[in-house]
């Protein structure tokens, strides 16, 4: 079951990071990046589970809550941002 | 025989996510569409519960019960943010 | 006695922060914090300078791998003070720059200031990785915001594609922590280097983290962002993102490669790659200066063409492990010269549009008649960025070439030479404008003192520290 | 079976998601993403991941994606061909190096058992809070920093943000009513922290979820702005004063003595809950 | 084990009555008789899930926990399928 999850966290990685590149749109650019930013703590959060302690490593579970929290606020400042952008642009 | 009883039982809700993901994916609307991901929100819930229900882990239902917050949260942010018109003030 | 603490260094700025929002003296506040922190920092340079063992604070008292340490050695020490030294002049400068322009931004840009500057310590003090992401991310977002400071859709637009690259390069840079960590299960640099010896796994991780510096340092194939973003803004906050905040991924990568990685043979085609970009990103940088004729847009296509150069001798980070020192006080000398020097020359094209309100270069003559304390900045900045002899971007390129001969790439000794007479043609045409024509009377408006000096002092101080290098390069050879 | 069947989903809705033209329908998705991704979370045993997911990750992230997708008129232009194949190409590589990667992990112990070890010096009796806030405290400092910028950053552009909100008796009284409950549950989510699934961050992401139902039906909480700029404030204010005075003290920067490492955590957890409450309340509001 | 069994029998109504509501969520014609199954589903199907909990267990939290679970499910889907249909109506 770990290898499937790896394999689905790299999956979301490439799908994410294909669409960043390709899509014009903010908005779509900004799902993306939390798609991947997804991939990514999914890949960690796996990597929690394989050990051979009874219960997963809690460190990658402590780091992965550390991203989550960065990842909305960046996403905060960027949804600002595009907004502020469209009124601009009117 | 309890795990086949609890794997029917896990395969039913799971089956209910798989549709309202279908919903999702057809609505001709966006409203329904909405409310598919509302499903999802509650099928979600009752996943939760069904966990708590085989383990007897005590944290499921604070999971349960934070689903059940949010997603009624986001629900009727969608009504009024989406479906409705803007207005300047608060 | 209060015993000295490394937290002191990230804590302190975190509190001017706080206290410079919500208190209305705050530009009392952050001189006074700004002189606090400065103090701060060289009492740490001064630190390494006396022990000649590097200071390891474990904190929380748990040693890694479950804690998190801090490391004070020659080099973070060396780039502490460098911080420190531009970090205080720009504050001296804002304290003037937003008295007359953009006050509403001068409420917020302490703030943020001080942000940069616990985030810039946090960074070089740090040796874990997880810590490093951490750091990093605090420092681009407030790169991503003091680009939109302004307000105007020039700068939101460029913010916002620097916010989205910079989001990627995190999420990279973290994909390549949880390979190393899914390999080794190690996340601070001393153990990892211990566990990297004889082993190859590490190279695939090597790969995203490659990626997510060289997008945040701005190196070639990704240097597009920079260029509208740090032209953009306000001078005190492009002073401070071209010369301090895209330096610690291009640090990281140096301790990377020195301190962590071992010798492994696609370590060394891999270096060949990052120093044909870092050629090709002195060409085009410089390339794109001389072709600008606005004199912020100059600035960042050089600060492009000069991050080159430490991508250049990514080669000698690869055979340079005897030479360490060496390679350290190159390394560091060059950072230190282009951080002081495009720090005073950004603040001194902030002093140019203030006159003449318009960044044009055509619309900047005659100011080393007008205002030659503008001029001298511009000057004795421009010297250190092209490597005039006695300057400090002098030596830095000295020691490099000393290096690169020493083991046998005369081949990039060759080309960081070229950068430097490609340098001279982009920074003579802002030289050339000061003396054209006549001053009109327009330009008599005089510009207000402090923002003349500071500016006039980081472009001092970037050129003579060329004659105190001894003292700087003892310090950074301290282990 | 169950994980696959999961696993599919999320991937099938990752891909709705970046696939569809509709940018609203793609926001939609990418909460039913997050929503399935919590539910993976708790598949891998990481319950605490799976709060903050559905919390943060979806719910107050969606949030902001449909102010968004609201305000946002840009149409999605067709890229390049060039562009596609080069982003295909990148895909493509780093695809190749993590699979090759996968085949060079093993299982392995990693940190997990010196965690459990040192878990009762700790003053917290859950792991990954202990992890949170004892052994990478630093890091948690510097994240609560990060979204006190951002927040703070968001606010000195200085914006004018449209508010979206329904005028219904219904749905005011509804958040009243919710509003003392949700402070309480929240509170206790917090408090559960300190032994068991939960953390100031879930908490405060569900306060601002209450908060924000208030703010939907078009009320404003009675607090003066000042006094929201302080609770903003308050996580990264106590947690940094809190280093220095123990550095001040001489145990060191952000160093617990064991006896007081209980209390001291506790109060960090408060100040943290209070500004992640206010800290997205306000990011959703995009204004004080 | 009655209760044992009582609950299990419970779980599986109300898992069933849910995969109705979804399968009226797909086959139904509009968007308001949609939203009829929907909310039908949720407070009947999610009742007999949070009842059969409530037989699993016997700490007095976990009861008042799981209520509130269902008080909220169940007032949210009422609030919601009010919100959705009205301002669908209403901007339509």
């Amino acid at each position: 079951m770990i290898w499937f999850y790896y394999i689905l966290a790299i999956l979301l990685v490439i799908i994410s990071l294909y669409h960043f590149i390709v899509a014009r749109n903010y908005v779509k650019r900004l799902i993306a990046l939390n798609i991947l930013g997804s991939g990514v703590f999914l890949f960690f959060i796996t990597t929690a589970k394989n050990t051979n302690t009874e219960s997963p490593d809690p460190v990658p579970h402590a780091l992965v809550l550390t991203g989550i929290v960065v990842a909305v606020s960046a996403t905060a400042i960027a949804v600002s941002l595009i907004l502020h952008l469209n009124k601009e642009e009117e | 025989m309890m795990d086949l009883v609890y794997g029917l039982l896990l395969f039913l809700l799971v089956l209910n996510l798989l549709l309202g993901l279908v919903r999702v994916f057809r609505g001709p609307e966006l409203v329904d569409s909405m409310m598919a991901s509302l499903l999802l929100g509650t099928g979600g819930t009752a996943l939760l519960l069904a966990f708590f229900k085989i383990t007897k882990e005590a944290y499921y239902i604070n999971l349960a019960l934070g689903f059940a917050l949010l997603a009624g949260v986001v629900g009727v942010a969608f009504a009024i943010i989406i479906l409705g018109k803007s207005k300047d003030g608060i | 006695m209060i015993s000295f603490d490394l937290g002191y260094l990230i804590v302190l700025p975190l509190l001017a922060s706080i206290f410079s929002l919500i208190s209305p003296i705050r530009v009392y506040i952050a001189l006074a914090f700004s002189l606090l922190s400065f103090l701060l920092s060289v009492y740490s340079f001064l630190y390494t300078l006396r022990d000649n063992t590097p200071l390891y604070q474990w904190i929380g008292g748990w040693t890694p791998p479950l804690g998190i340490g801090l490391r004070l050695d020659g080099l973070s020490g060396f780039f502490l003070l460098m911080i420190g030294i531009v970090s205080l002049f720009v504050a001296l400068y804002s304290i003037s720059f937003f008295n007359v322009e953009y006050k509403r931004q001068g409420r917020f840009f302490w703030f943020f200031f001080f942000f940069l500057w616990a985030g810039l310590n946090a960074f070089f003090l740090s040796e874990d990785l997880f810590n490093l992401y951490v750091a990093l991310e605090v420092l681009s977002l407030t790169a991503v915001i003091l680009v939109a400071l302004p307000g105007y859709k020039k700068a939101i637009k460029a913010s916002l594609n620097y916010l989205f690259l910079s989001i990627l390069a995190s999420m990279f840079y973290l994909l390549g922590i949880a390979m190393l960590y899914a390999n080794y299960g190690v996340l601070s640099m001393s153990l990892l280097s211990q566990k990297l010896s004889d082993t190859q796994e590490f190279i695939y991780a090597l790969f995203p983290i490659t990626i997510a510096l060289a997008i945040k340092s701005a190196l070639l194939p990704f240097h597009f962002w920079l260029p509208p973003a740090h032209s953009s803004t306000v001078a005190p906050a492009s002073a401070l993102l071209s010369s301090l905040v895209i330096k610690p991924p291009a640090y990281l990568m140096l301790r990377l490669w020195m301190e962590v990685l071992p010798k492994d043979k696609s370590l060394e085609y891999l270096s060949i790659v990052l120093s044909i970009m870092g050629a090709l990103a002195i060409f085009i940088g410089s390339y794109y200066a001389i072709r600008q004729k606005t004199i912020k847009r100059l600035l960042a296509y050089s600060t492009v063409a000069q991050m080159g150069y430490l991508f250049l001798m990514a080669p000698i980070y690869y055979h340079g492990g005897m030479l360490k020192e060496a390679v350290f006080q190159a390394f560091a000398l060059q950072v230190f010269s282009h951080a002081l020097a495009k720090a005073s020359m950004f603040l001194s094209s902030g002093n140019a549009i203030y006159v003449a309100k318009r960044d044009e270069l055509s619309y900047m003559p005659g100011f080393a008649h007008s205002h030659p304390f503008t001029f001298f900045a511009l000057f004795f900045s421009g010297a250190t960025l092209i490597g005039l002899p006695l300057s400090a971007g002098f030596v830095a390129k000295f020691l490099f070439l000393e290096l690169s001969i020493k083991l046998g790439f005369f081949l990039h000794g060759g080309i960081m030479l070229l950068g430097s007479l490609l340098a001279s043609l982009y920074v003579y045409p802002i030289w050339k404008e000061c003396f054209s024509s006549h001053p009109t009377k327009f330009y008599d408006k005089p510009i207000p003192q402090l923002m003349e000096i500071s500016a006039f002092l980081l472009g001092f101080l970037a050129f003579s520290s060329g004659m105190i290098t001894g003292f700087l390069l003892e310090g950074i050879a301290r282990r | 079976m169950l994980d696959l069947a999961l696993g599919l989903m999320l991937f099938v809705s990752a891909l709705l998601s970046l696939h569809s033209k509709d940018t609203m329908k793609s926001g939609v998705f990418f909460i039913i993403f997050g929503f399935l991704s919590g539910l993976i979370w708790v598949r891998l045993e990481a319950p605490d991941v799976a709060l903050v997911e559905i919390i943060l990750g979806s719910a107050i992230t969606g949030l902001l994606i449909f102010k968004l997708v609201k305000g946002s008129k840009q149409k999605d232009l067709k890229a390049f061909t060039f562009t596609r194949l080069w982003a295909g190409f990148i895909s493509f590589l780093i695809l190749i190096f993590m699979l090759f990667h996968l085949t060079t992990i093993e299982r392995q112990d990693r940190i997990a058992s010196l965690v459990f070890e040192n878990l009762h010096k700790s003053g917290v009796d859950s792991a990954v809070n202990a992890v949170l806030l004892n052994f990478r405290g630093y890091d948690t400092l510097l994240e609560v920093g990060v979204i006190t910028l951002a927040i703070f950053g968001l606010l000195s552009l200085g914006l004018k943000r449209e508010a979206y909100y329904w005028d219904n008796p219904l749905l005011k009284g509804f958040s009243r009513l919710l509003l003392p409950f949700i402070v309480f549950f929240s509170l206790y989510i917090t408090y559960l922290g300190t032994f068991s699934v939960g953390g100031a961050f879930q908490g405060g992401a569900l306060l601002a979820g209450g908060l924000v139902i208030f703010a939907l039906a078009g009320q404003a909480l009675p607090l003066k702005a000042s006094i929201i700029y302080i609770f903003m404030m308050a996580g990264l204010g106590v947690f940094s004063l809190i280093g220095l005075l123990y550095a001040l003290l001489g145990y060191g920067f952000l160093t617990y003595p064991l006896e007081l490492s209980t209390i001291s955590i506790m109060i960090i957890e408060l100040s943290i809950w209070i500004s992640t409450a206010f800290l997205l309340y306000t990011a959703y509001r995009g204004k004080l | 084990m009655a209760f044992e069994i009582l609950s299990i029998a419970f779980m599986f109504i109300g898992a069933i009555f849910l995969l109705a509501g979804s399968i009226g969520l797909i086959r139904l014609k509009d968007t308001y008789s949609r939203l009829h199954a929907l909310t039908k589903a949720d407070v009947l199907g999610f009742g007999f899930i949070v009842l059969s909990c409530i037989l699993s267990t016997d700490l007095l939290s976990h009861w008042i926990k799981l209520l509130l679970v269902w008080l909220l499910a169940i007032s949210y889907s009422a609030l919601v399928g009010y919100a959705l249909a009205n301002r669908k109506k209403r901007y339509a």
